[in-house]
């Protein structure tokens, strides 16, 4: 851990509890009724978010999931933008057009999500292809689920960027659950990082519920592919604390599991880090969260007070038209 | 008649057919404990156990082809793709397999039983991925038959009558209209594939819609006969083999036409009942056939912006009236 | 003007834009050094080198999602996906993929210069699954543009078009008109996306094809013509976005219409062709509109049998004589 | 090799024999310009057809891929009513309408070929899947080649198979060639075998040249399927002799390479093995050839005499139709 200076481990700590409260208070304006659509909560997978953004650089490229607003957020995304997006606000980062399961901040390159399971997969070939061309060690890194690793995408795209020795990083979510199907019941083997086997190309596990792990296998499996050595996939296992989507009764697990995955908070448990290696306080870490929590706030009345795009943007954006210069 | 939700008259059929016929089984992803995404198939798991009901990895592909394979060894499968939306993963099964196999080997396979069940439509505030209406995709591919029930009593009987219809069979239900009732019948009843029906009988002008869009079209003509427009409401159900007959019988008998469709312009299947009715009625119409439909984009997230792209009642009052005046 | 071939026009687009600038590429199964399924690329990899011209493992998926996302990062990647039919295992990047992107992130992506080459149409008695003209999916998609050239002289100024055309452009080319050879300036110049071409004029009928069909449909232009019928052909060229203008023109001046397509009947574009001329033109339509297409079968293998399948100039003469009489 | 009763041995050489004869007929007719479409001939591939077949039951299903007329023949198939499929009569397996690419030959549990790679790896699963529930130890397999094994397809039957623990034998069969790209150029590890690890299934490499090799790897990865143990993949290497389709002018292997593979010729490998194992004399082998030549012939007069569909065949078998009694 000594490996990263105070204000970044600090600053981890932050976007971390900022994370969590963005996704708790979209959990409750979808019970006030104020959120349209459906939207994804990775509660319970900040470290996941974290994690893998501390350990990328920012210019390198990365695509996340349904369940990775935390992903964009950790990129540094405006959290204001963000959840005007998420309420279809014309301030949002895609105008309102995308919503929650379509976020993309291009100039913090984070491609965001994709509706559809598997392409993200084979996308992230293309740009990696293009940084290989651009010669400077930046690398594309993609997000996906363990449901996701069972589209056949994973299989082309894997062997796709072994063949082209790609600076591509894959890296699977795996919270054990795709909607209500449990990993185990959609996958025959325990680790979906042993089908890198399949490729040639490194296969590994992290502990997703812990920040600085993953922090460090993605620092580690990055710095091979920087230099030059292919592809690598990369699993770590965490576990998301709300349902699939907001509303989701979950009769799938039992309130016993959920409690047992709740106990490996992986805020509580960076926080006690901080605090016994000295680097922060418990009122330090109350502090952050708080200025995460007044910078929440004003991202909610930010989104609140937008407009709505209006007809005009209908067919904006459909096609390439050239931009006016100034 | 009892009124049952069209989510419910669709689980009916499943629940009767499978209950007759220990070959039907379904499977897809959440389809078991959870009981599908829009819980159509809630219970089905509890009543027939894992060997009927099962479900699958995200692995579409591997779902519409395990389904073939079943079919063409006389296994009734039918599998679910969540969202229409998600058909393009697992397109070549819908297009270049199940409709061809039984042409292809010249008949060595006799019955093809494969009911593909799937959903459709917009309304949800999902978006460009998980909005769309698709059909007319599909309405291009010899060798596969498309249905896209508009009421629950319609939704029962098409799906028994494509349980049993021994071809592949494309079933689209609307997200939008799972929570709808309607009287429907508790025993077995057929609805034929290929026959559309006429939900409305009217003089003045016909009106050609299916699935979603019937709902707001019914309220149109509705609307239009306070303005003494009588409006004949044509409901496709079956979308190919697409019903010609009824749609001319109609239009030769209004002389006007609007076809309105949840698809966007581009899309959908308005062309080719436009092509249909050109073909057999050209020399009664009286004035062009027009189209309600969603606009030639993609479906925003925006609430207000997916409001003004979909079709709505007042578009087809606008046109209707347009057409008669 | 010297003549080249359709595929040597093709080639010679691709060649010209490669030297201009360097972000252009090329990668799909065999196009390296063997120079592609049917030779379109013979001798870019020996000219080019093996960072240009690229074969991939057989990945249509993968070769798809490339180069989407070489696009997103301003490269031009033009990938080949070896048949049309086979775009039904990679269709996701064709629907929900290219052509969204840009307008669901909002604009935040500018530019998706992405062209996708594939080949289409039958006669070479490949049976069901390598025969197909499948184009009329893809003229239902907002957002993507579909391009099938006629001849060499569209097909190179077609091609440059699309590869500057800064959008997701699917470029369709005809299995049987690779051998045909027509005038092809050397230099560079563009044939405009987005409009039809009159390819003969003439005042009694107005026969609407495009592709591989106006060689067949200009033979039949001639036949009419030695019966006293003065056909005027119209060429679509870009299927989507389709040009109404020069179609509504056409038919507004001869009053009958023929649309020819290879496609199934239900299939191709034929049918939305119809739906704009009703749209535009119904007014001036002194009779139904006719389509002459493949039959809404399977393509057989057997070459007696694809050969009824398929349309002809015979059927399309008898058509447009059926019009005039 | 003692395992299996003389006439066996014996019908399988003749078989090879036979099958290698009619693909050379195929060849010879796309020479002289008789034969309709495009043909992909699996000389050099017999030992892979007659290998497997053999260790088949009659009551296991199987399909197989663009260059197996060869399977299907060593299915049991009737040589005339192939013949005649793959000049377009009326007299073949598909009244003409499948061709060599829709090969098919239902009664002999052979389902063919699918002129799109990838489909039938999970269509094989659902096959499985009925004699799972049928419960008689029949399996199904699915026959691909290593270019197919790049499809996603490969991906989701693998794991889907695995985990419903269906009666699946997948056989890839690596000619080291798709169309003219060489298999190291497309995959990133020696063998597609490796793959199994991903999907926690056998995954076996055998030697594709050599006819009792391959007897013996699939009927013990059969053997273990029969008893319920799910799905496996057997490799088995080969080469293809002639070009990817009749025409393929082989710009991308030298004549060399082509010769080396030549001299693993399988059916002189067989010939030699039954000679040295005194199960048959030279005479015997070459009685056996003049025999299946002779069929040939005979298959050759009957789909020349036979008539091509009528156009009464345009529409029948595109729906399902109620057969007549009687
Ligand atoms: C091709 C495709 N199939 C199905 C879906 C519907 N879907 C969305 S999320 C999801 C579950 C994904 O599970 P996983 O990949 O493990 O991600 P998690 O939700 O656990 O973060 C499913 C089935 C989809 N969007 N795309
Ligand atoms: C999805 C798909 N992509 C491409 C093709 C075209 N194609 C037919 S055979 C072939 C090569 C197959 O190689 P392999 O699987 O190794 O089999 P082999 O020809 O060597 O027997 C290709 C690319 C196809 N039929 N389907
Ligand atoms: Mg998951
Ligand atoms: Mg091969």
């Amino acid at each position: 851990m000594m490996e990263l200076p105070k204000e970044k481990l600090l600053s981890m700590y932050k976007t971390m509890t900022a994370i969590r409260g963005f996704e708790e208070s979209l959990a409750e304006a979808v019970t006030g009724g104020t959120l349209p659509g459906f939207v994804h909560l990775g509660v319970g997978q900040e470290a996941v978010h974290v994690g893998v953004c501390t350990a990328l650089r920012e210019t390198d490229w990365i695509s996340s999931t349904h369940r990775d607003h935390g992903m964009i957020l950790a990129r540094g995304a405006d959290i204001k933008r963000m959840r005007a997006e998420i309420f279809g606000k014309v301030t949002g980062y895609c105008k309102g057009k995308g919503g929650s399961m379509h976020l993309a901040v291009y100039d913090k390159r984070a491609t965001g999500c994709n509706g559809i399971l598997g392409p993200s997969q084979t996308i992230n070939n293309g740009v990696a292809l293009a940084l290989k061309r651009e010669g400077k060690g930046n690398i594309s890194a993609v997000v996906f689920g363990d449901g996701a690793a069972h589209r056949g995408e994973f299989h082309e795209a894997l062997n796709f960027a072994a063949c082209w020795k790609l600076p591509a990083l894959a890296i699977c979510v795996n919270n054990h659950y795709a909607i209500s199907v449990c990993f185990d019941d959609a996958c025959s083997v325990e680790d979906i990082a042993a089908r890198a086997a399949g490729y040639g190309i490194p296969g590994l596990v992290a502990d997703g519920n812990d920040v600085m792990a993953v922090y460090e296998a993605v620092s580690q499996t990055a710095k091979a592919i920087r230099e030059g050595k292919g592809p690598a996939l990369l699993e770590l296992k965490t576990s998301r604390w709300r349902g699939h989507f907001e509303g989701d009764p979950q009769p799938y697990r039992t309130a016993e599991q959920l409690e047992a995955d709740k106990k490996k908070d992986p805020i509580a448990r960076f926080g006690l880090q901080l605090i016994a290696q000295g680097i922060a306080t418990e009122a330090d870490l109350a502090a952050l969260k708080a200025q995460a929590d007044k910078e929440l706030q004003e991202a909610i009345e930010f989104s609140d007070k937008s407009d709505y795009p209006g007809p005009e943007e209908l067919f904006t954006d459909l096609f390439y038209t050239e931009r006016r210069a100034g | 008649m009892r009124e049952i939700t069209y989510a419910e008259a669709i689980r009916e059929a499943l629940r009767h057919e499978m209950k007759l016929d220990d070959k039907v089984f379904i499977f897809g992803e959440d389809v078991g404990a959870f009981g599908g995404c829009f819980g159509v198939t809630a219970g089905l798991f509890q009543e027939f156990g894992p060997e009927r009901v099962m479900d699958t990895p995200i692995s579409e592909s591997a779902i519409l082809g395990t389904a073939l394979g079943a079919a063409l060894m006389g296994l009734r499968p039918v599998p679910e793709i969540m969202f229409v939306d998600f058909t393009t993963v697992c397109f070549d099964y819908l297009t270049n397999q199940a409709p061809k196999v039984r042409y292809m080997c010249g008949g060595q396979v006799e019955k093809l039983p494969l009911v593909v069940r799937t959903t459709s439509g917009g309304w949800i505030r999902a978006a460009g991925q998980h909005s769309q209406s698709l059909e007319g995709w599909f309405t291009q591919v010899p060798g596969l038959k498309v249905v896209m029930p508009a009421t629950p009593y319609d939704a029962k009987g098409l799906l028994l009558a494509a349980l049993r219809d021994n071809n592949p069979v494309l079933f689209i239900e609307e997200k939008a209209l799972y929570a709808t009732s309607g009287p429907v019948p508790e025993g077995e009843y057929l609805v034929p594939l290929g026959q559309a029906d006429v939900k409305r009988a009217g003089k003045d002008i016909t009106l050609i819609t299916y699935a979603g869009m019937l709902g707001h079209t019914l309220a149109a003509a509705q609307t239009l006969a306070s303005a003494g427009i009588d409006a004949e409401v044509v409901d496709l159900r079956t979308l190919s083999p697409l019903d010609h007959d009824t749609l001319a019988k109609s239009v030769q008998k209004t002389h006007k036409a609007v076809v309105i469709q949840e698809a966007c312009e581009m899309g959908g299947v308005a062309a080719q009942v436009v092509k249909s009715l050109v073909d057999t009625s050209f020399g009664f119409l009286d004035a062009p056939i027009k189209t309600v439909a969603a606009l030639n984009t993609v479906i925003p997230f925006s609430p207000p912006l997916e409001d003004i792209t979909l079709p709505s009642a007042d578009k087809v009052v606008q046109a209707a009236k347009a057409l008669m005046s």
